[in-house]
C-alpha cells in the first residue's frame, strides 16, 4: 500500500526501520503501528510504502481501503537502523518483518545480502524487489517449499560462517528469531541491530506500554528507544 | 469573550482541560507535537519512591472503545523526576501535578515533602493503582486506610494542594470520597481504571502478562460520569473529573455532573492533540450555551 | 462433529448460548425472527411478585460501544407469567430459565414456590438490579444478605436449580459469590449492568429519567470477563458468563475465563439475530481449535 | 433518502405511521428510528422513502452514505394509523413528525386536509408533496415567517371549528403538540390517533425501554403497541 504524504519525508527524514501509527477506522481506538517499507521524496508529495499482513481487525480495515481514501498516519515514529549508504549488510527478515529490510535494501543499494523466511513458499512477499536491491537473496521456509528448509538462523550461520566482513547484522522478525540471530551474530563477532515488536498505545513515548527489558536491567521502549535496538543491548532472557 | 478559567484546590488553570496521569509521560513527548502551555495542567506519570521498572509486556490489550493497561507505575523515582523532569515541565505556562504512589503511609509523606519542597502545583495522590500488588489497590477500597494516607500526605505537603485519586472498583466511591474529605484532602480525582480483562482466544493466554489491568478510554465514560455525580453530591471538595473523555461534550458531561477540571487520558493514543480540540469543544458548549465561564457548567446538571 | 452441548448446574443445553433477561421479554417478539428452538436457553424478563411498570421514560441512553438502561423491572407478575407466558415458551425445544427479583426473602421465597410447581428449567435469582430503590441492589452488594436470599430460594424452589445473578457494582464479587455458594447455589450469573449516567449537556438533563441507569453491551465485555476469571476461581459452581457477548470470540473468552454458558443480551438491539451468529462464531473457534467439545473451553485460560 | 427494500413492501404490507429501525454505522451501538414517509412496490424491487433531520451521530452518519451505499434496516415495525382510503381526515404533523403524515395523504388520495408546524420559513420540508396529495395544506411557524405565527393547535382548533366532519384528526409531532391537538380534537368530538416519539432499544418490543404510560394506568410500547395510539388511550398528563 502507498501512502501519499505530503511533505512528511521531506521535512522528516525517514530512515529505514522506522514506522508509521495508523489509525484503522472508527471501530478501534489503538492506532496499528506498520514499518515502513519504501519511501520517495518529491516536490509534486513524498509518498510512504507499508507492506502487511490482515491479523485482526484494525489490518483489516485497511486492507479494504479503496484507493484515494484519505487516512490518519502519524510517524515517521521510532529509531531506524543505525545504517551507512556505503555499508555493507546481512539483511534478516522474517514473516511481516520482511518489510522493513527492504528499506535497508535500497538505502545500501545493491551491496547488501538478504536472508529472507517465510511460513511457506505461499507466504513470500517482496522477492523481486529483494532481488532487484540486494547482492543476493537467500530464501528459508519453515515447510521447505522454498529454498532452505528451516529458520533463518541457519542461513545466517552458514553466511557469516563463509563472510565475517559484513559491517553488521540487521535483523527484523519474531523475538525468538531475532535472539538466535544475535546469537549468531555475537559468535561471529559481527555487530547486530534487531527491530523489536511490541503492543502499542500512544507511539510515542508517553504512555510506557511498549516496554522491552534490557541487558542492564533497565527497560527501554519500543516506539521511542526502538524500534531497533544493538542485539547486545537486550535482555535476550527475560 | 468566554471566561475559560478554573480554580481547582485554589490552583488557577487557564483552561478546565488537562492531561491524565500515565498517559503523557513528563511531557517530553507531546511537547513535540504542541506548545505544554496550551494546557490546563498536566498530571505527570506517576511516581513511587524508588525507580521501579513496572510490569512485564505486553502491557496493553484492546477492548470495545477502551483500552487494558497494566504499565505497573514504571517510573525514574520521584528524585530523578525533581531533578530531570520537573525542570523541563517548569518551562512551560501550565500547572504541574505530580502523581504519587507509595506501598505505605509513610512513603507517600515522603514523597510529598520532597515535591512539596521542589515545587509542584498540587499533588495527586493515587490510592487507587491497580496495577500494582502491594499497597495501591488495598488504599483505594478502604476507607480508613485511604484517610491514613490522606492525613500523612497532608501533613508533608505544605502549602501545596492533595488531590487524592479514587479507584472506581468499589461499592460505594462516596465512602472514600468522605473518608479523603474528612482527612483534609484538598480536592478528588476520579476515576482511575476499571479492572478488566482480556484473553486471546487461540493462545488461551490473557493478553496482558499480568492477566488483568485496568480498562480505560470511551467505554468507561458513563460510570465516570455517575461517579462524579455521585462524588460532587456526597462532599464539598473540587473535582478533577476523568475516565473516558474524548470530546468537547463529554467533558461538559463530567463539569455538570460536579467536576470543576477534568483530565484527558487514553484519547491521546488515537488522537494526540486529544486536549486541545476537547478543550475547544468544551468552549464551543459554552458559547453555544451563552455562558460567560465555562465554570458556570460546573455541577449544573438538573436531576429529575 | 462438534458437541455444542454443555450442563449448566444439571441442566442440559443444546448449545452454551442463551438469551439474558430483559433484553428478550418473553420471547414472543424474538420469535417472529427465528424459532426459539434455535436458543441454547432463554432467561426470561425479570419478575416480581406482582406486577410492575416499571420507571418513567427516556429509560435507555446510548454510551459508547454501551447503553444505559432503567426499565426498573416491568413486568406482569410472576402468576400472569406462569398463566400466560411460560405456555408459550414450553412450546419450544429450549430450557427456559425464569428470572425473579424481590423486596423481600419471602418475595423470592414465594416466586421460587410457584415457578418450581409451574415446572421452569432453572430460576435466576436477581439479586443485583441496580434499577429498584428497595432491595434489589442492596442484596447484590452485601455478603449476609445475598446469602439469605439464596437459602430462602434454594428452601422454595424444589428440584429446580437456583442461579444466583450477581451485581459488577461491588468491591469484591467473589466475596457475594462464596456467600451464594455457601447457601447453597446450584449456578451463578454475572455480570448484571455496571452503574452509570449520561448527561444531556444542553439540557443539562440525565438522559434517563431516573438519573442513572445500568451499562451493558460490549463496553463492559472486559469486566464481565474479569469477573467471571475472578468467580470462577473462588468457587467451583458452574457459571452463565454475560456481558457485552456481540460475537463468538467474546463468548469463547467468557468461556475461557471460566463460564459453563454464555448470555448474550445487548447485542440484540443492534442485530436480532447476535444469539445465533455468537453460537455459529463459537463453533468456528472450537472446530479451528480441534475441540470434540465446546464444554472444553470452560475454563481453558492458561494465566502467565 | 430512498431505500431499495428488495420485497419488504410486497411480502410484508406497509401503513402509513409505520417506522424503520436503521443501524447507523459501526460507532453507534442502537439503531435508529425513522417514519416510513412514503412507499412504492414493483416486481423491480420495492422502495421506501425515509424523511430525516440531522441531530445527532447517526443522523449524520445516515445522511452522509452515498447513493447505492447498503444499510441495514429493520421494518416495517410498529402499528401505523387506522386509517381507510376512502376517509377524509385533518392531518397534523410538527418537524419531524411531519414525513409520515405524508404516507397518509397520499393514502387517502388527496381528500385530506394538511396542517404543518415548522419552527421556521426555511426549517420547512415536503411543502410541494403535501400540495399535490392534499385538499388544503395549511402551515403554521413559531417564529411566523411563513403561515400562521403560532402552533399548529391553533390552526387544528379553527378548522375543526370550520368542519367537524373529518373522519379523524391524525398527529405526528413533539409530545406537547399532540397533547394540545388531542385535546382540540376531543373538545370538537372528532376522534384523533398520535404518533409518538420514544427512546428506543430493540424497536420490536422485547426490551420494554420505550414505555409510555397509559391513561388505565398500565403502559404500552411505542415500538410494538404504537408508534400510533388513540389519543384517548394516552395519559397526557404522566
Ligand atoms: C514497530 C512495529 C512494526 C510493524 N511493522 C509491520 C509491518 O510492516 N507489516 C505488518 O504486517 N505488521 C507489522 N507489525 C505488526 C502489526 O502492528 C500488527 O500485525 C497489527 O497491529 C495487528 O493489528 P490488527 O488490528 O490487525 O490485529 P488485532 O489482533 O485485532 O490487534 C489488537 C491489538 O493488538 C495489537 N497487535 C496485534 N499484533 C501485534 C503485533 N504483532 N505487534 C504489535 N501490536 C500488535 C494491535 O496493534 C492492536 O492494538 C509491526 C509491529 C510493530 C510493533
Ligand atoms: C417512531 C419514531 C419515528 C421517527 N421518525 C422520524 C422521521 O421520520 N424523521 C426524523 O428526522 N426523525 C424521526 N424520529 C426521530 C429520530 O429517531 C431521531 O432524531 C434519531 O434517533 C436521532 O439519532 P441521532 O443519532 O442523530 O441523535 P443522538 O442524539 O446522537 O441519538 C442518541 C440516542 O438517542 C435516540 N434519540 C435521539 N432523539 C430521539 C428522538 N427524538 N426519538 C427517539 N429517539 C431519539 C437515538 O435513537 C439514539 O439512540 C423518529 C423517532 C421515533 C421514535
Ligand atoms: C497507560 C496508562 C497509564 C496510567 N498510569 C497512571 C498512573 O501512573 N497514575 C495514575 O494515577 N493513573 C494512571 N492511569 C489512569 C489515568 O490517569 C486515568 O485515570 C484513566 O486512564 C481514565 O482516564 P482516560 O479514560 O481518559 O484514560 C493510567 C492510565 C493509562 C491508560
Ligand atoms: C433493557 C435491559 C433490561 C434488563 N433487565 C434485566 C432483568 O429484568 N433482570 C436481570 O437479571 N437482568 C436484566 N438486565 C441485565 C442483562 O440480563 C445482562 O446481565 C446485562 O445486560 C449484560 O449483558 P449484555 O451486555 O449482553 O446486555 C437487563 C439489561 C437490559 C439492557
Ligand atoms: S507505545 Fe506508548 S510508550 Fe511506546
Ligand atoms: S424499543 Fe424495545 S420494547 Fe420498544
Amino acid at each position: 500500500m502507498v501512502l501519499a504524504v505530503g511533505d512528511m519525508v521531506r521535512t522528516s527524514g525517514v530512515r529505514p526501520g522506522q514506522f508509521v501509527h495508523i489509525k484503522c477506522g472508527e471501530g478501534t481506538l489503538l492506532r496499528r503501528p506498520i514499518s515502513i517499507c519504501e519511501w520517495t521524496e518529491s516536490r509534486e508529495g513524498d509518498t510512504l510504502t507499508i507492506v502487511f499482513e490482515v491479523r485482526g481487525e484494525g489490518t483489516a480495515w485497511l486492507a479494504r481501503r479503496p484507493a484515494g481514501h484519505t487516512a490518519d498516519v502519524l510517524g515517521p515514529l521510532g529509531n531506524g537502523f543505525a545504517i551507512d549508504r556505503e555499508g555493507r549488510y546481512l539483511l534478516v527478515g522474517g514473516g511481516i518483518g520482511v518489510p522493513p529490510m527492504l528499506g535497508c535494501a535500497r538505502y545500501t543499494g545493491g551491496t547488501s545480502t538478504a536472508i529472507l523466511g517465510f511460513r511457506s513458499k505461499d507466504k513470500t512477499i517482496l522477492l523481486d524487489e529483494f532481488g532487484g536491491d540486494c547482492n543476493d537473496v537467500q530464501i528459508a521456509t519453515d515447510d521447505g517449499s522454498l529454498g532452505y528448509h528451516g529458520f533463518v538462523d541457519a542461513l545466517v550461520r552458514q553466511e557469516l560462517g563463509r563472510d565475517r566482513s559484513y559491517d553488521a547484522v540487521l535483523a527484523c522478525g519474531p523475538k525468538p528469531m531475532l535472539k538466535s540471530v544475535a546469537k549468531v551474530a555475537a559468535e561471529s563477532n559481527v555487530p547486530c541491530q534487531v527491530s523489536m515488536e511490541e503492543r502499542m498505545g500512544c507511539g510515542v513515548g508517553a504512555c510506557l506500554v511498549c516496554a522491552t527489558p534490557m541487558r542492564d536491567g533497565t527497560v527501554k521502549h519500543v516506539c521511542k528507544d526502538g524500534p531497533v535496538f544493538d542485539a547486545e543491548e537486550v535482555d535476550w532472557d527475560a | 469573550m468566554l471566561d475559560m478559567t478554573v480554580k481547582l484546590a485554589g490552583v488557577a488553570l487557564k483552561d478546565p482541560v488537562v492531561v491524565a496521569s500515565g498517559t503523557f509521560g513528563f511531557g517530553r513527548e507531546y511537547s513535540q507535537f504542541y506548545d505544554l502551555g496550551e494546557l490546563g495542567g498536566i498530571c505527570a506519570k506517576g511516581l513511587t519512591l524508588h525507580p521501579r521498572n513496572g510490569n512485564p509486556a505486553p502491557r496493553i490489550a484492546e477492548t470495545p472503545m477502551g483500552i487494558l493497561n497494566s504499565v505497573g507505575l514504571e517510573n525514574p523515582g520521584v528524585d530523578a523526576f525533581i531533578a530531570e523532569e520537573l525542570p523541563f515541565l517548569r518551562q512551560f505556562d501550565t500547572k504541574v501535578i505530580a502523581n504519587i504512589s507509595g506501598n505505605t503511609p509513610e512513603e507517600y509523606g515522603i514523597m510529598c515533602e520532597k515535591l512539596s519542597a521542589a515545587g509542584v502545583d498540587m499533588i495527586e495522590v493515587n490510592i487507587s493503582c491497580p496495577n500494582v500488588k502491594a499497597g495501591g489497590m488495598a488504599y483505594g477500597t478502604r476507607p480508613d486506610l485511604a484517610a491514613e494516607v490522606t492525613e500523612t500526605a497532608k501533613k508533608n505537603a505544605g502549602n501545596v494542594p492533595v488531590m487524592v485519586k479514587l479507584s472506581p472498583n468499589v461499592t460505594d466511591i462516596t465512602e472514600i470520597a468522605k473518608a479523603a474529605e474528612g482527612a483534609g484532602a484538598d480536592a478528588l480525582s476520579l476515576i482511575n481504571t476499571i479492572r478488566g480483562m482480556r484473553i486471546d482466544v487461540d493462545t488461551r493466554r490473557p493478553v496482558l502478562k499480568m492477566n488483568t489491568g485496568g480498562l480505560s478510554g470511551p467505554a468507561v465514560l458513563p460510570v465516570a460520569v455517575r461517579m462524579v455525580w455521585e462524588v460532587s453530591q456526597a462532599v464539598s471538595l473540587p473535582i478533577l473529573g476523568m475516565g473516558g473523555v474524548a470530546k468537547g461534550e463529554d467533558a461538559a458531561q463530567l463539569m455538570l455532573a460536579g467536576a470543576t477540571a477534568v483530565a484527558v487520558g487514553t484519547a491521546m493514543f488515537a488522537d494526540p492533540y486529544a486536549p486541545l480540540k476537547v478543550r475547544d469543544g468544551l468552549a464551543d458548549i459554552a458559547e453555544r450555551q451563552g455562558l460567560s465561564a465555562v465554570s458556570e457548567l460546573t455541577g449544573g446538571a438538573k436531576p429529575w
